[in-house]
Formats: C-alpha cells, structure tokens, sequence
C-alpha cells in the first residue's frame, strides 16, 4: 500500500465518480470539508450516495446542486442559521430524491459495523418509530434492494429475537461509503490525521470507507504529531490523498481556528428556498469563482479574521449566539 | 399579547421565560442529562446555576459536563466543551444513553401528541412539509429514563396533535412494526425500557402524562388559563 | 448521583463482596491495580468472579490466593517475566477453578456490549476454534446456565445466520461487572479521570462496570484536567471511589512514570509453581506488611527510583530488555 | 549444539538470527502487520530495517506504526509507541484487523499442526498442561490475510504435530461447531475470510501449505538437512 499523496483539491475530487457513496467528517455545521464540497459542485459530479451520520449545510448544498441521487442519514439542516435543509426539503416534497431517514444511532451503528468488517450492529433505538415503519423503506420501495447496487442491502433493517435474554433488537447493516472526505486541524507528511477538538463520529466514518482525502488547514512534519500518538486519529495508511487548504470548512466551524460563518449560511438557507434561488446563490459562491483561493479572496480577510477562535477557549470571544 | 415576545426587563418576565425556568425545575441535583440545542441547553444550564450544580450535562455531539461561560450555538460549539470533563464523540455517549446512564433528556420538536410521540421529520407525514429529521431526538426519547419536551405552544396549536404524522421518537405508546398494533412502549422495548416523557413543558403550561400513558395539563402559567390552554391544544385535554 | 468520594484503599476494597463479578484496567503487566489487588487478598475476598479482557500478574495472584471462583478471559501470564500464570494454570490442571477461555475479541466484545446496554455483540473471530467448542462451555457443564447467577447467562454465546449477507457469526453476551477497579496516572478531585499512553480497552471496561474505584498516581485540581477535555476518558459521575495511591501499579508499569518490575515479576513467577511457593511469597509480600506504603517500604526508594521512566521516552532509558 | 545457542558475533549466525531474518523477509514493503510478543516483534522490526521500511506495524495494545529506538518487551511496553502515528485502544485494532485491513500477522504458538491449526492454552488438551490461552492469536489468525508463524524446531518436535491438542487459532482446516465435522476454512469463515497460515518460519527451515491446506517444507536453512527437520516433526512431512 502505498503513502497517500498530497495532490491539489481539484485531484483529490476528481477520482470521485458518478454515482460513488460518498461520506464526510464533522458534525451539522462543524469541521465539514466544505472546499471539497464546492469542488465536488463545480465537477458537476452526479447521482452521489450520500451516507451521513448527520448532515448540514454541505450536504444541502450537494443536493441543491444536484449531485445527489441517494440521501441517507438521520439530520440536515443548519442549526441555528437556518431551520433546515431547504434544497433537500425541497426535492423530498417534490420527490425529485430517494432518501432514507434514520436515527442517530442507527445510521452511527451502520458506518460503526462498516468500520469493524462486520454485517451489522444491534441497537434498540427507535423502535416503534417510523424510520422503522415499513412502508417508509423509500430504497426498497424503489426497487433498489435487489442486488443491483452494491451499496444498498436487500434488507433496510431487520428485528431480531435475541437468544441471550430474547429481547427484540433492531439490527442495522454495514455501510462502506467509496469515499470519506474530512476536513482536519493536521495532518503529517506521511498522512497521520491529527483532529482537535471533539472528535464526533470521525473514527468511525473514515475506517468505514474504502478511500479517503484528508483535507487539512495544515500539512506539518510527521515527528511533530508523533511525539504524541494519544492525540492522533488515524495513520497515513487508511488515507489515499492529503490537501492542504487553510479556512477549507468555511462557512462551517472548526475547533481553536475559527466559528461558523453564521451570516454566510443564514444567506445561504434564504437564498436556497428555491431552485432558482439555489442557482442564483451556486453562481456567485461556487461557479463565479475559479477555485477555493478565489473564494476566500471574494469573502475577504476582514470577514474570516472576524470569525477566528480565541486560543484559550477554543472559540471566538466577540462573536456571541445570535449576534452577526 | 405583544408583550409576551421579546427581551424581558429586570424584575419583568416574559412566558419564554418561564419556560426555560420550568424546564430547569425539572433537573435533580446530580443527575445525568442529555440536552439538544436551543431552549433545552438554555434550561439545563439554568437549572445547573440554580438548584442542580452538580448536574452533569452530555451533549450528542460527544461533549461531557461542559462548564460554559457563553451560551452555546449548538451542541457541537466549542462552547458546550469549555472546562468539560470529557471531550470524545458520539460512540461514547450514544453508548453511556443506551447503558440506562441518563437520567434526564431534554428535547425539542415540532410536534407532540397525546402519548408523548414526537414529530421533527415532516409535518403531515411522508408527503408533507419537510424538517430536518430526528437526529438524535429518536435515540435519546428511545433511551433516556425520563424525557423533558419544551415546545412552544401559544398560537401554534398544531403542534399539539392527537397523533403526530411522523413519529420520530416515541412516547408512551407508540407502534409494533411490523403488525402496526399500538401498544406501550414497555412492550415494544422489552428489557430495553428504561422510561418515556415525563413533561411537555410549553410557554403556557406544564403538562405530564398518566397511567395510561395520555397527556394532561399539570400546571398553567401565570397570565394563561386552562381554557386557553385547551385552545391552543388539537386535542381533547380532558384530563385536567 | 453522588459526587465520587475520596477514601482510603482499605475502604474502597471493603466495598467489595464476596461472590461479587470483577475487572481491572491496564493490560497484561501494565498499569494494572497491584495496590488494590494486594488489599483484596489482605481481605480474604472469596469466590471472585473475574472476568478480563486480559489476564497478568493481578490475576494469577488473586487465584493464587484462592481469592477467584471464575476466571473469565483470553490470556494469563506475565509477558516476558514468566511464561504463564503459574497460579491460574496449577489450579485449571488440578480442576481447583472455573473458568472460559475466550479470544481477545469475544471477551472485549462481551464488556463492550455491557458498556453499551446491548444484550450482545457480533465478531467473526475464532471460528472453529476450540474456545468455541461446545464440549469447552466449563461453566455450562459445571451447571452454572441455569439463571441461578445474574452474571452468568444460558449460552455461553450463540452461533447466527445473519440476515444481511446471510454469515455465520458469533455472538457473545454482555457482561456488566459489578466493580471495576483501574489504576490511572491522574484524577480530578470531582472524579475526571486521565490516562496518559496506550487506553487499551480502560473505557470499555470501566463504563461495562456498576461501580468504579479509580486508584491514581496523583490527584489534581479538576480545573487542570478540564483545561483538555479531549486528553480524558471518563467523568466524576461514572466514578465511586476515588484512592491516591502512588507507586500503586508496582511490580506492574505505569506509562510515563515506571517500567515494570520485571525482576519482582520473575521472581514472582519463579516462586508461585508450587502453592506452598505462592504462600511464602504472599507471607512476605503481602500479609507480611501492614500496607501497601510499608510494602513500597520494603522495595524501598532506591529499586522504585530505577524504575523510572524517562519523560522524553515514556520509557526509562537506563533499563534494556532482558537486563534487570 | 550449543555452537547454535547464545548471541552471535559479527560475521557470524545463529539459527535463531537466521529465524528472525527469514521471517522479516515475508513482509512486503507499504504492509500492514499485525505483530505480537517477543521474536515476532524482532521480524518486523528487520523488515523496516531493511527490505519493507514502509511497513506498518500494529500492536494489539493499540499501539499503530511506532518507530521504536529500543526493542520492546511487550506489546504495551512505550517502546512500542515512541513516534507512533497512534496509540489508543484495543477497539481501535482489532475492528481495523476484522476489517481486513492487515495484510500480515506474525505470531507465536506452542504447537502447530499439519493444517497450520497453532494451540497457545493446553499442551494435551483441556486436561493437560495449561499455557497463557489465546490473547489475540486466535483473533489475528483468524482475522489477517496471511499470517506467518515463527516456531522454535529443534530438539522440539512435540512442537509440530498432525493435530494440535487444542485449537486456540485456525488453520487451513477446522471443525465446524457444533456439528464437529472438519472443513476449510473458507468454509467456516464465509464472506469474512479473509485468509489463513502463509507460512510456519523455524529455526530449521521455512514450511508452506499446499492447495489442501497441508504444511510442507519449502527451504532448509544452512546447517540442516531435509531429514533433519523431517525427523523434529511429528508428522509425516511427505509433501516434501
């Protein structure tokens, strides 16, 4: 196997293919690899799978672009800067997307069992709930749980009868998405994934993946993360390719760098309530700018400064909830 | 009724006070509580500088007994994790809901109905109006022992329903898939139950659930009556 | 929930009974309770049920002390310091204990599961393996499935065909210990609890467990743990009993402050082939002093200071393997 | 032969360097191994030294692609994790080893069988004499794509038997519980096989398995003969 490779972003993303499952790091609006996201945009990348273990503004943004065939998590919206994902909201009402809806644990227990080679983990969430409803089995219904896709089982869950003190047990299936992307604080020259802050559910999706790019705010030299292990995530072996992009989360936040852009997504889920407007809003931020570099020269430095974290606590002390 | 939006002034309150208030009450000192963004954090964080310091408070974002100075943007924010005793992610603490450990989760959604179901997936079901989905709304209603649901009510009368179009997390009775036969959630969770809703608590009053597992108003907030609140409720409160 | 209290070693193990299911931290001959294990058999703690991830000096101790009902676990022995757990496997050959092999796997995957509140987890590991053999379930045959005992279940684990790629895969039940006792490198005086090093399976274990005593090196401000919330594992609440015992790891290693005591382990090993060996040594080492301190005492200052770890290595730089 | 015992000058080999070097050579560079205790630790670390420097070596104490200076005396030993890419938990490990991400694994045994079965808990079976029991053999051998046994042989033939008097690790061929009847291991492990013995590495020769999943000598090492190894094995090595 060889060391991954660092590469540009537009190299990275173009070994993703049409119709590829695809996963991402981060949690809601925190650490997603958002220059990824744009890229995958302006590739014009088409029938994607998404497997979430939550979603939020970057996968919105990959639905309202129209790059996504298949959505599948428990969440998308874009906490407090908007009330939800207006696109995917949008293309479910008019089923222009097939989706599966999921609880937190379950779709956690699905990426989980694809992370440990198993064919499924057990949990007793949600039962009696309507993810779990039968008749909302939406892939099924479709007909696509016949073998066809390797990525969708025949079977959205099953319940099982337990021996060891027979209880009923909802049991999940192994999801291993093509592709993971996560935006991180560090990564070594040789691929050792260092993530500050809350590590979400991170471990889990990129182990579960077959391929993954590690896009970093900083590639630094691997003896510095080595010398302290503990803090590490992952080794340079499970990642295929490294990009180094400093602000590549922005609009969403990332720990001891920088908050949320609040205003930026808050314009974004208004702009997004329709398609026009969504391609209104693609044209200016994603295909009227050449490259991430661009971008963040159209935002300005005086607009991502504002957003940068404080050191000592690991976010910005003038920003408060609420304020812009 | 104006006056009841907005920032209060010292010594004032306004009804959305008195619902981050009454939720906090709901806390025992040292309990283990899970909290959602938005009110619920509001009122955990309440209710810790109030009569319950040694609550411990986890976030689904993997953030354990956080000890913030500024109020969070949502669970994941820095913020939640500032002093926090443990800062992990959601393997750990899905892990710590589902071993029985909390006590106490504090929840939002858009609809709630007589049994405690919630709804945060779509209104009017799988051909209506879209929302974000559960999150972790299912999993923590599914697991916590008792769970605290703060909705605003005044006004929004739909969102107290007979039966919620979606059931995202479950209430006191809830469905067997895949016979669909309603029965207490007791007896779909089996040696799994670890407990249900304990109280709806709106910006008019505090409701709490009976033996048979169906909503009834406890308590009303000063400057509303029952009858408004039966009003602003889709169902038939019967119960008070 | 109470905050944890701050007691003596001598009355945290006093809450421990007779009969009850244990499991330690550490793995193998490192940061393994060795303070705590010497008060239990200074108790005369009987019919402990022990069930680990992995065995090591501890364990064959305590069998050796006729301390242990039911050892449950995947390996007994003293790394390099001696080839296997001469106490454990005296009394297996004499048929002087219960107990059931199992792979690492299995036996992790059991604690795990009780961690989780699952009733089961799922591994393909050891298939075909004689741990598996249906001959090889000692407690079954000793008449112990019969729910007479609430930590022994009717199967020793269950074979399934699962319903998503139609596999055969092991089962193993949970086991939930009622304590757990971890020696760790730091804990905050509310219960916040560090490891600096390698975790091996610490969360697992402690969190699978009723109750925790958590023996530490030193306790610290919680304030000075809280400063990283990502450098600890588990919180105050989790937590019941709470002893500073420094040196309370010896003749075990302690990462970062002490190697371990091979030539004690040794001599250990060497000593404890015959039962009437074990009680000599027992005599001198454990009844024959008050206390943990008047046995570190007894080590005295100069072999402890030897033991230390070179803060840039982990590790002490003086000692080379296979030196002592 | 005491001549073949002890440490060895410059210039100079034993057989247990020679073992060391032979198993070292079975790493092909870039692969994940998995390695255990004592002179497996050895073998993989010549093979960084030399021919495989990008190998990647797990420990399973959680300790991943660690660059020791010193040789460890265990795999928890901090020898193992000096400049570590990580060091965590057995979790982390073992779910990356049933994920079948580890080409190799170098392991130990007290006994070895014509199938390449290893016991590592009774010499005699469940009434004989006991050892340590399993740890991860079991787990790595059933779990890594190859793996790779290195055996001390001479003047221990009770060490190569036909059939191992207890499984603790699979080989080639195995029984399927609960019915007891001997079938490949493919046959067990279904879609989760991911492999099995590669190769059974002595201080006196190097051993293969044919198609049939049966051990055969594949290279003597200087100083031995054919018959030599023949006559410290308990079975019949006729493939040879």
């Amino acid at each position: 196997m060889a060391r991954p490779k660092i590469v540009s972003l537009t190299e990275a993303v173009g070994q993703i293919k049409d119709g590829d499952m695809l996963t991402f790091g981060g949690f809601t609006v925190w650490r997603r690899p958002m220059a990824a996201i744009y890229e995958l945009i302006r590739q014009k990348k088409r029938n994607l799978h998404l497997v979430e273990v939550n979603g939020g503004t970057h996968d919105d943004m990959l639905v309202g672009a129209g790059c996504v065939g298949i959505w599948e998590s428990s969440w998308c919206g874009h906490e407090l800067y908007g009330k939800f994902g207006s696109n995917l909201a949008r293309k479910i009402e008019k089923g222009e997307i097939l989706y599966e809806d999921w609880a937190h644990i379950h779709i956690l227990n699905r990426l989980t069992a694809g992370s440990k080679g198993l064919p499924f983990l057990p949990t007793y969430s949600a039962m009696g709930c309507d993810m779990l409803n039968p008749e909302n089995d939406n892939l099924g219904k479709a007909g696509l749980r016949d073998g066809s896709n390797p990525h969708i089982g025949k079977l959205k869950y099953a319940m099982y009868q337990e021996p060891f003190t027979n209880s009923e047990i909802v049991l999940v299936p192994a999801a291993n998405p093509d592709w993971c992307i996560t935006h991180v604080q560090m990564v070594g020259a040789e691929g050792t994934v260092r993530v500050d802050g809350l590590k979400f559910s991170d471990q889990e999706v990129i182990k579960a993946s077959k391929h993954n790019i590690i896009i970093a705010e900083q590639v630094v030299p691997e003896e510095y993360l080595r010398r302290e292990p503990t803090r590490n995530m992952i080794g340079g072996y499970l990642v295929d390719y490294i990009v180094e992009q400093p602000w590549g989360a922005h609009p969403t936040g990332l720990y001891g760098v920088h908050e949320p852009d609040g205003e930026f997504i808050s314009n974004f889920f208004k702009a997004t309530r329709t398609q026009e407007g969504f391609d209104q809003w693609a044209e200016e931020w994603i295909f009227g700018v050449k490259d991430f570099q661009e971008y963040l020269s159209k935002l300005g430095i005086t607009r991502l400064e504002s957003l940068k974290a404080n050191p000592a606590l690991g976010y910005s002390s003038t920003m408060k909830r609420g304020s812009r | 009724m104006e006056s009841k939006k907005g920032h209060s002034k010292p010594g004032e309150f306004k009804p959305i006070d008195l619902l981050a208030c009454a939720a906090a009450r709901e806390v025992k000192d040292g309990e283990i509580v899970f909290a959602g963004t938005g009110l619920p954090m509001l009122a955990i964080m309440v209710a810790q500088h109030t009569q319950a310091p040694t609550a411990v408070c986890i976030y689904e974002s993997g953030s354990i007994d956080g000890r913030p100075i500024d109020l969070p943007t949502s669970v994941a924010d820095a913020r939640c994790s500032y002093q926090a005793a443990v800062g992990d992610g959601l393997t750990d603490v899905f892990g710590q809901l589902q071993s029985g450990k909390v006590d106490l989760a504090y929840l939002g959604g858009a609809e709630v109905d007589l049994y405690g179901n919630v709804n945060c997936t779509f209104m009017g079901g799988p051909t209506g109006k879209r929302l974000t989905g559960s999150g972790g709304n299912s999993d923590i209603h599914s697991l916590a022992k008792r769970s605290v649901l703060i909705m605003p009510q005044f006004g929004q009368k739909r969102r107290f329903v007979e039966r919620v179009s979606y059931i995202t997390s479950p209430g006191w009775k809830i469905p067997h898939w895949p016979d669909k036969e309603w029965v207490p959630k007791q007896e779909v969770y089996g040696s799994a139950f670890n407990g249900g809703p304990a109280a709806v608590i709106s910006d008019m009053g505090v409701y709490r659930f009976d033996a048979k597992g169906e909503m009834y108003l406890d308590t009303v907030h000063p400057g509303f009556t029952p009858e408004e609140c039966r009003e602003n409720c889709s169902f038939d409160l019967n119960n008070f």
